[in-house]
């Protein structure tokens, strides 16, 4: 066990990862010089050359696609993209080719490769530099998608990732880079897909993952002094999901709330709630809800930028209602 | 280098297999018994034939949306690729991928691509991937002229000379994009101005004349495994048919496609190798057997089973179910 | 009025638009040679010239940057990006630019842009030509995302976005190329925003849109034999979409289903239904279901298409299990 | 052509502004009164300079991150680009944009912008708008060195080409693409290969030199205006502070950075405009005049009212609620 941050947890998984398998690298822009835009690269170049951490032109397209030509032929490519915003610029490759080489192919091939975009509002970047994507890439057959929390799970999710024989994105938020915690460094990475109850509680179920955990953990705790038992659920992997862990609590709890930074209309918070409300109809005690950014882009200004986070107040006020609105109807 | 008689004959072969492969790739897509796009190589065969004469069969290559050739060219089981043409469970993409995506891996062929220029940003990564692990082995690149106007193409050829992988690309110019004269969608000098801007050495070859496609594929593959790349070979040609299968080309000029059928690069070949000493007789023989060989794989390909419905759900990926009850 | 069929209406609309107003025009490869892959820019080049119709490069990201330019300075264009698979080359000016130009520069700028994308499967087209990405596009903010469904919507509703002043993600299915009816050629263009009841119902209500439709009605006639009546909703804007029309529908039948041809999972249906629960659940009398492709990659071999299609055959299925379920639990 | 004293003099103005904009811009934000990135020009002022006293109001200017330099260069006002630096509803985009995103329509500025290259697609579509509409203006885009490596840029070059538009590229050329020095990953004989390679006319220019940049623009934006653009400046340069105001630059040598400040565009301009007779006590004034007013825009952001929350939901769209209940 060791205390470090979100930023070199992640540096130490990829480490372990290049240690144990020659056949990880890395590649991007500005990897090399100073460990990249959080220092989640750092001295890697030095200690495995610059033919495993690659610094890259400026050339999203190929970053992306020449890593899947070097998946499929052998070896188990890590891309950094920096921002999911530019992740948009290799939107194609990823769509067309990395989600999809596999199954087109008849399954002669294999497309290990990790996907790196930052995700999150940080510090007034402003409406290209702060969106959430991982509706979009849940949407894609082919893709796994998978969002670390904590800087435990920084280290292990990201070595899961690695050793996935299909395309993983990896979103990191920007905002938890320096956020400090536990890690187990001699861990074995957990299978991806599962998810972890950061918090039990018996009167709702919130599921959250990245950016917004820390949010929703101080709301619990507030909620928890008003006599409301929040369970708090980090989802972890966003495809697939832990069914298992939000059926069965939701099913507990009858009431689901689901919170996101990415903007509220057409983000994964739907279909968390449209799913659970399918299988789940009759264990409701109220409608499930959703919180997330308005659909505005992100505005530089500080005053409102944070009027599109959501709020722990939003939360707690929103847990409150749909309690209370439970409790008014009574079960039904 | 001098290439040989024997060589350049079954070279030769390849064009004809190629040629009969996709004269009834071409009906069969108009008779309605396949579906999809199917872009025939009619008219282009030398190339393919003269460059992956060069290839071992560990080299990689890879190719775009008019990708047959290029695959019986690197050796692939004409049968297997007829199958996969009709969707059949022993194609060699299961029938999952069809016209567009051909590809057998254990020959290196990385597929065809229905995506313009991806199939090049995909050869440089594999590439890399040799590099990495230490490999014998070579890419090849194929793709058209208009992919030239496309920003991952160009990306591409700077990437291979920022880390001087082996990769030889393959421009196989016909003069069109889609249904549109390339010419008149790209600026400037033309296409070996751009890649030389990219620092890479570039050849144009005629690439109706298979001698003429084979000496500089021999030369220029064996540069690029000593080292010397990446390279890049520009061979100009023509596609006899439309863009694709149902496109009747009507926006070419006749007279176009009359001059460019007199330059059939297989009778420039069969008169070579007239006049290196292989009888009319035997030339006949390879025609008819290269027709027997495929009507024998449409024969298996219309005879095949269709893919059993679980095959929907198989290769999606490792985890998670691609559909929940 | 004429008949005709849904490429000619496109052909049409676009034509009367240029007429009226020059500043309209429209950009992409192989528009002139044969009027674009359906015949709807057919001999348009020859009535506007090669300025107003002009054929590209194959760049789909400066087809789509030139584009908004074009657009902000003073012009009206509309961008021919083929099959929606290609305009994911073209993701990062769509949702960079695009979307955020007129909000990043504080109301400065508008970007009166259509952005034509071929949506859906269409005979073997396979994995990189048959997607249906609507869901993407609703997601982001600044983007109003249009789906005609019907000939005379082909005319209608792309005369309205051509007119609108914000750009218009605007899908066309492949399958709908060729089918005939109706039009009123004289129309003027209705406001977007705006679903159309197709049939109406009082049992269940259906919300479908674009190459679905002909399917969900054919179900609705099927069902209508066997004496459940269902409301067929053709939502044609998917953003914004019309609440009043959906909700009133759901108020009267208690129950939801949305059909539409995308992979199902994360699709945008999810919203639908997430959104129907939250805000109308004291009215639901069964759980809401959507019905979508599996998420795999589009097979060529046609039986595996085929089984990625919603059918008729599923739609009666479902529609009789949500109303067989909710009278044998009876209203709640 | 000659360019006057008078208007070198008014340039010299203008890069001071610039100068101490920036200075103020990068201290603010390490000082955390400023949020998100801020890319300072300094080092690079005389290219923005030299390249807009050629312009009209009317013609159009596209910019990429570090974008502050060429908003003043084509007259927008400091206080209002102030304003938006600090978030204030009075910026010149309400403060909804901030740094990357400084804009001012009114003067034909279509915006810094975030993602490279973009920028520069947007260029080319001004120009055709330019002549679908018949107008009297010409673009002009601006863009980094390591621009030149993605495949829009490079695609929009081929554009500009086929459709010959009046667009004049102009390409900042400070030896580094954020952290990373562009030759490292820039393959080929460089910048002017490429830009000539589609068929584009280009110039290199010292680009820490106001007056050749003042005469090569003014010779170049006369001869798109004339119709036979597009044209290229390929400007050489370099930048003093880090790639952005929280990035130190400890990747590179001090003694290069004292090497390039050693060459000051501004102390450049400061010489020769002795030797043309312009005095120092003339010069002292416009410089205490630039930061006297960088001064006054400073004390003006931060007395200005931050934006209601109303704006927040203004101009996304037209159609649809941006939040609903
Ligand atoms: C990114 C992208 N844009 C457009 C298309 C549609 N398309 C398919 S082939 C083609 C023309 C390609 O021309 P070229 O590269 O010269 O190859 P050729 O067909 O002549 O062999 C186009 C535009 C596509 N497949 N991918
Ligand atoms: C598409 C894209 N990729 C990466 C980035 C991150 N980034 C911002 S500026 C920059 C370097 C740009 O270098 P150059 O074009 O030379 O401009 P300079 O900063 O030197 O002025 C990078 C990589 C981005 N903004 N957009
Ligand atoms: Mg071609
Ligand atoms: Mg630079």
């Amino acid at each position: 066990m060791a205390v470090m941050t979100y930023a070199q947890a992640a540096q130490l998984a990829l480490r372990q990862e290049m240690q144990r398998d020659p056949r990880v690298w890395a590649l991007g822009e500005d990897l090399g010089p100073e460990g990249g835009v959080a220092g989640q690269y750092l001295d890697l170049q030095r200690e495995f050359g610059r033919d495993r951490i690659v610094d890259t032109p400026i050339s999203e397209s190929t970053i992306m696609g020449s890593a899947i030509g070097a998946a499929i032929c052998g070896t188990r490519p890590v891309v950094e993209l920096r921002y999911a915003d530019f992740g948009l610029c290799a939107a194609d490759e990823i769509v067309n080719q990395a989600a999809k080489a596999r199954y087109m192919l008849g399954g002669q091939v294999r497309v290990p490769v990790v996907i790196r975009q930052q995700i999150g509002f940080r510090d007034g970047m402003a409406a290209q530099h702060s969106q959430s994507t991982e509706a979009w890439w849940v949407h894609i057959p082919g893709l796994v998608v998978v969002a670390p929390a904590t800087p435990s799970d920084s280290h292990e999710l990201l070595k899961a990732a690695i050793r996935c024989d299909d395309p993983v994105i990896y979103m990191e938020h920007k905002e938890l880079w320096t956020t400090s915690g536990e890690v187990d460094t001699a861990v074995e990475p957990a299978p991806l897909g599962r998810a972890l109850v950061r918090r039990h509680g018996t009167d709702l179920t919130l599921v959250t993952w990245s950016g917004m955990l820390p949010d929703c953990l101080a709301a619990a705790e507030t909620l928890s002094a008003r006599g409301v038992q929040v369970e708090v659920i980090d989802l972890r992997t966003l495809w697939p999901w832990d069914r298992d862990t939000v059926f069965g609590s939701v099913a507990r709890t009858g009431r689901l709330l689901v919170v996101h930074q990415a903007v509220r209309i057409g983000g994964f918070g739907a279909e968390l709630v449209a799913e659970t409300t399918e299988c789940l109809f009759g264990d409701l005690d109220c409608a499930p809800r959703r919180l997330g950014a308005p659909r505005t882009p992100v505005p530089y200004s500080q005053p409102l930028e944070a009027l599109c986070r959501v709020s722990e107040a939003q939360i707690v006020a929103t847990v409150l209602a749909m309690v209370g609105a439970a409790a008014s109807t009574g079960h039904r | 280098m001098e290439v040989s008689v024997e060589r350049i004959h079954g070279m030769f072969q390849r064009m004809l297999l190629m040629r009969a492969f996709d004269e009834h790739a071409g009906d069969a897509r108009r008779a309605n018994l396949l579906r999809g796009s199917v872009h025939e190589y009619i008219g282009q065969e030398a190339i393919a034939a003269g460059v992956c004469a060069a290839l071992h069969d560990r080299d990689y290559l890879s190719s775009y949306h008019r990708g047959h050739g290029h695959c019986i060219a690197k050796g692939a089981d004409p049968t297997a690729m007829m199958l996969e043409l009709y969707g059949k469970a022993g194609g060699v993409c299961g029938g999952k991928g069809g016209s567009m995506h051909v590809a057998d891996f254990s020959l290196g062929i990385l597929g065809a691509n229905g995506v313009v220029a991806d199939g090049v940003t995909i050869a440089v990564g594999a590439a890399q991937a040799v590099r990495l692990l230490g490999e014998d082995r070579i890419v090849v690149a194929f793709f058209g002229d208009g992919a030239l106007n496309r920003g991952p193409m160009l990306e591409a050829l700077n990437w291979a000379r920022v880390y001087d992988l082996p990769v030889l690309f393959v421009c196989e110019d016909n003069g069109y994009s889609d249904r549109t004269r390339t010419v008149s969608v790209t600026g400037g000098p033309g296409i070996v101005a751009r890649s030389e801007a990219f620092g890479i050495r570039t050849q144009s070859v005629d690439g109706n004349d298979l001698i003429a496609v084979a000496h500089a594929a021999a030369k220029l593959v064996a540069e690029v495994r000593a080292g010397r790349g990446p390279l890049f070979l520009h061979a100009t040609t023509y596609r006899w048919r439309g863009h694709l299968a149902l496109d009747k080309g009507l926006y070419r000029d006749p007279a176009e496609l009359e001059g460019h059928q007199a330059n059939d690069p297989i009778e420039r070949v069969v008169a070579w190798l007239g006049a290196h000493g292989v009888t009319t007789r035997t030339i006949d023989a390879d025609r008819r057997e290269a027709v027997a060989q495929i009507e024998a794989a449409v024969a298996a390909a219309q005879a095949a089973p269709l893919p059993d419905a679980q095959a929907l759900f198989t290769d999606v990926q490792d985890l998670g179910a691609p559909a929940w009850p």
